[in-house]
């Protein structure tokens, strides 16, 4: 048992991390809210730097990259609010096509996968979809696409209209709960860091405004608001760690875990959430603070790939409704 | 004890329903926080007030009826049953008249309340500066005698005044003595938003509306008939405004009977797809907004037989504020994964819920409300 | 609508809150856990007071008493901890049985209802028992009771097996419904003076310890907490009153109103409960000190005639499972 | 990464569990917190010491294993998961030893250690005092020096001191500079309580076990070699300990997993009679339970490769004390009106319920660890 990531997977991360506070400062996510396509322009360097394309079987084989160190790149996309589709691309979609049809995988391709809206699939050259079990790739051209407003005005969401006719099934009920469990896996990557950002500018900003002629930071009150942020993130984050590990090692119980992580994930960034924004107090209440480019992130994002009371539900299933004589 | 409606209340209550069944808007306006969406409200105040709903409560002469507070808590579980537009008057209905109902002179009460009741005259509050929020006795804002016009000149910047683009007048704070106390030195003005050196930038809220606004004044003049309730007593007076604001005609249960109501109606509709333990929190609402309805009937009757409200309002703005929240997020939890949508027709949840979240900060937030109850209600030490 | 009490129903209430405040004092309670039967003394006082039998209709029609003016009495019981089974007794059997069988009630008779414990069996003349929703009084000598240890010592329990050939049925399905709210009203009343007097004396003892030279009632923190406390009760309080109006009135929604109430007090004395022993930290977990006596009527109270969670799933059959249009 | 046990760890878990399948009292032991139970503790700790399972992470020499922090918890887990006895011996194997083998003479090292492990000496901890609770600085127990006898002479009051009617030995802290600040002039102690001048009186608990004492101190000798740490240095020494407390060694994982494997087996027993709003509870408990041990080991892995624990460990005692408080009330609700009962198969868990509330009290209240975790480990300014 050594829980803990390489010197390897750390390095990578840090990279990912340097280029993102470059490349994806707080003005690229609020303009991916007004511009064309919702792209913030750090995807062009994610995918120069190989990021966007890690997960494709033959440069994961050769670099030795798994669910794990992709799952803590999500953590970063997260943290600095990307607004593209990290997860439904690289995360999901993209190991999934490269195994079952590696053919369909061009230099310029972007695959996204999600249900029942999808996001950015106007961008995409094919959607990977699921209908009773069974995983069908789309063409963007074969589904009928219809604009969805998301109260994160950077993910461009589409309901998505499609026959299994005009798609080619790629896999089965193992592949679809692979990828449903990759895509869960990754949000709650991406909701450990949206909290921990809200955290930090929270944690900061209290300790800046004063009223009463003191830092507010120094209230009890806010005190333990924020502990209390501290707290659920501090409890959330090896969850996802473990559950990437489950995935990269397709383990047995791999959804229970998946599914223990993506609740605790989106509990901890809905009470980041919540916090934040009672701590800032109106300041946080208006879109000319970057505040709420995270908090509403932060709901979409809990939301989506399962929220934390329908995870919850199937992990009740797998640990309530089973025989027990059968359990370890 | 006697938990039956009078005749003349049930009277009361009909009347209202079949108006408001007859006249309110549908489809529903648009949003009251947007300049189109304001205007319309306002012609929306102006029916009201033709049939003598925009007030109820009020003399009248000023176009009430002189109803009684459980009347008017009649009128508000009929008007919220309705769907009726929000009230866009409603922060100089239900914070400023009570104030000039107290403190102002009978010239202030006549020129101003009919105009106000009758939307002809919107008023927005300015009590929030960037450096005195939560604080509200940090006010710099600063008022400076003019002799020779006969009134003051005002300096200064309010912020998160409500729908103070679209309005026409504000009321406020202002420091006229320099050298006072923090609480003391201070002025209740009335000030027009159109007078010179005034200006207005609208500020976007969460939700998208421009709810919100700056307001920037440099040597604004204010004439001596505009300052309500006396130079310097302007804390005492203004505290009158903010109890009102905390305690029950700012929040009345209908409000949240009618959300509850909603909620049930989607579990209905969703209830298929739900996990089980949603159900229970969408009980909790609905027994919440019960218990919102039955305290606030049993404070009106204690007021209606003399009583007055004191800090026990702050109780009333921890439990509205934190129940609105609680239904909201129960609502996106039955919606799931299409909570985040903010078109179609579930969308006023996510629109809702974002309004609720505003509640445990503005009118002092809940932690200040919660040093309130300790303090004032309960009796702990003060540090 | 005038939601008050009226003068004579607040006189009486002081008169038994002044009666209480002699006959019941702490040591009264304390005892009640170690003597033979759990008997506090004060019943006597309330007895010659005319509070014991005051449900007996003949006696509450002479006196224009209804449930309204003996809930307000049940509360101060609460606040006073009386052990004695007044809700079971006063509340909920004796107007059953005068009501069907009046000649059975005789100067020295004492009734207890409940299940699936019965409090004060064993002191009791006869039981009042539901089986299959009908109502039967059960002679002591005719049932076979087993003493149950409670958390909450003076409550003395016992497990009650009889046979309904053994007893006298005194109404079907109506009479059982009427018997249950009143007890789950009598004890919701209960749980507001229980809460009442945990909060006073949790704010009481914040005031009076000093930790770090303030007292710890000036940290915000325990401010708060209490605030949070007062906050449950001054929601709860109301409905409770509005429930026994509907019990007198004989509402047809009163079984929702008394489940709402219940619940509510549940949670506003659990709430208290928690509290109070936190802000009194080890000192409030003695049995030295008397702050246990009421945190264990607390527990007990709040899961006796059904639970927070129990009625809120009762309001919900009636709020969520019938058909909309049958709604106002 | 690699969550999968070595093979060395496997040998271990299975020796460990075969040795606590045979071993394991059934039925189980009466409550450790009341005399009688104490002494049958005593013979369970005498076993365990002398199968070498007492103190697995120690040195040989003193009785251990040697074992490394993920073998302690893979015991831990066993141990829980048996449904072995509580650690009567836990105040000093827990707290005072990682002091003594950090500040510790080898003397005192050698004459301690072997009778602590083997139950033959048991101690409890002096800390609290009636004015000194949560404001643990506020201690006003002095000692003063006694030349002449080569030590110092202890007056003063100890409370809430677990099992001290049934311990032998006592750690605190004394003031032997009563000039000094606060935090200064105190040292740490470890006092005889069969000696002249100690009186202790057993305290009940709220679930009715004698668990606490106070513990009165008139001129009580204890000599120079039960200094611990040097003179004056008491509350550097201490907080050491007091870190131990707040973190992994006084609850670990397998305590939680297994009261929360005893919550789905109640859940099972009474699923039928249960409102679904429960069952959310239940799946909560299993996953909180899951997130604890997952934390864990997170850490641990952290501690082995060479770093330590900070303020995090206030993170740690919240959790779980927090975690026990809910799954308790989880099982009450469970239970429903046989809640109550503290006879019976079921209680277990009202004895367990009241046995959780202390959690958020001891070893800091929870109110101190959240200013901990947002001063120290968040950076907010202090008041």
């Amino acid at each position: 048992m050594r829980f803990s990531f390489t010197d390897d997977q750390l390095a990578f991360r840090d990279a990912v991390r340097d280029l993102l506070e470059k490349e994806c400062p707080p003005q690229r996510v609020r303009d991916a809210w007004t511009n064309v396509d919702g792209r913030s322009g750090a995807w062009d360097a994610l995918e120069e730097m190989g990021v966007v394309g890690l997960s494709h079987p033959e440069v994961a084989g050769a670099l030795g990259v798994d669910e794990i160190a992709v799952t803590l790149i999500l953590e970063e996309t997260g943290r600095f609010g990307l607004p593209e589709p990290i997860v439904e691309h690289t995360a999901v979609a993209l190991p999934a096509v490269a195994q079952h049809i590696p053919e369909a995988v061009t230099d310029t391709s972007l695959f996204v996968a999600g249900g029942p809206m999808v996001p950015y699939a106007t961008s995409a050259t094919a959607l990977l979809l699921e209908r009773d079990r069974q995983l069908y790739l789309v063409d963007r051209s074969a589904a009928t696409l219809t604009e969805r407003a998301s109260v994160d005005g950077s993910r461009r969401l589409y309901a998505v209209e499609w026959e299994p006719s005009n798609a080619v099934e790629i896999g089965g009920p193992e592949d679809a709960a692979l990828a449903f469990d990759r895509g869960a896996l990754g949000v709650a990557a991406q909701l450990i860091g949206v909290a921990q950002h809200l955290l930090d500018t929270t944690v900061e900003y209290a300790q800046a405004r004063h009223q009463f002629g003191v830092p507010i930071g120094s209230f009890q009150a806010v005190k333990h608001h924020l502990a209390n942020v501290a707290l659920g993130l501090e409890f959330a984050r090896p969850l996802v760690y473990r559950a990437a590990h489950s995935v990269a090692r397709r383990d047995l119980d791999r959804s229970v875990h998946v599914s223990t992580a993506k609740a605790h994930a989106s509990d901890a960034a809905t009470v980041a959430a919540r916090v934040a924004l009672q701590v800032h107090g109106a300041i946080g209440y208006t879109t000319e603070y970057d505040l709420h480019l995270w908090m509403k992130r932060a709901w979409a994002l809990a939301a989506a790939w399962g929220d934390a009371a329908w995870h919850r539900a199937r992990v009740g299933r797998a640990i309530l409704d089973t025989d027990p004589s059968e359990e370890q | 004890m006697d938990l039956t409606f009078t005749e003349h209340e049930e009277a009361f209550r009909a009347e209202a329903r079949a108006w408001l069944e007859a006249n309110v808007p549908r489809p529903a306006l648009p949003s009251g926080d947007t300049r189109e969406g304001f205007a319309r409200h306002l012609e929306w105040e102006r029916m009201l007030f033709d049939a003598r709903w925009a007030v109820v409560s009020w003399p009248e002469v000023y176009g009430g009826r002189e109803a009684s507070l459980m009347e008017w808590l009649i009128f508000e579980e009929e008007y919220y049953r309705a769907g009726a537009p929000q009230r866009v008057t409603q922060n100089g209905i239900f914070l400023l008249a009570p104030t000039l109902f107290e403190f102002g002179t009978a010239e202030q009460q006549d020129r101003i309340l009919p105009r106000m009741a009758s939307g002809e005259e919107a008023w927005c509050q300015g009590w929030s500066e960037p450096n005195a929020g939560s604080d509200l006795a940090g006010i710099t804002s600063r008022a400076v005698r003019d002799e020779a016009g006969g009134g003051w000149r005002l300096t200064g910047q309010k912020t998160w005044t409500t729908r103070g683009a679209f309005c026409d007048r504000l009321f406020g704070l202002f420091r006229t003595d320099p050298e006072a106390d923090r609480h003391r030195g201070l002025t209740y003005f009335l000030v027009d938003l159109g007078a010179e050196g005034v200006t207005v930038r609208p500020v976007e809220r969460l939700d998208g509306d421009e709810g919100f606004a700056e307001v920037f004044l440099e040597d604004a003049f204010v004439p001596d008939r505009d300052v309500l309730g006396g130079v310097n007593e302007g804390w005492r007076v203004a505290m009158a405004t903010t109890g009102s604001e905390r305690g029950l005609t700012l929040r009345s249960p209908g409000r949240f009977m009618a959300t509850a109501a909603r909620l049930i109606d989607l579990y209905r509709r969703h209830a298929d797809a739900t996990d089980p333990a949603v159900r229970d929190a969408v009980i909790r609402g609905w027994m919440d907004a019960e218990a919102y309805r039955w305290q606030t009937f049993w404070t009106v009757t204690r007021l209606m037989e003399g009583g007055r409200t004191g800090p026990e309002s702050s109780l009333v703005k921890l439990f509205w504020s934190e129940l609105d929240v609680r239904i909201h997020a129960t609502a996106l939890e039955l919606l799931g994964p299409r909570a985040e949508l903010v078109d179609g027709d579930d969308a006023a949840w996510m629109k809702g819920w974002q309004f609720a979240l505003s509640g445990p900060i503005y009118a002092g937030t809940n932690e200040i409300q919660r040093n309130v109850v300790a303090e004032r209600v309960l009796g702990l030490p003060r540090r």
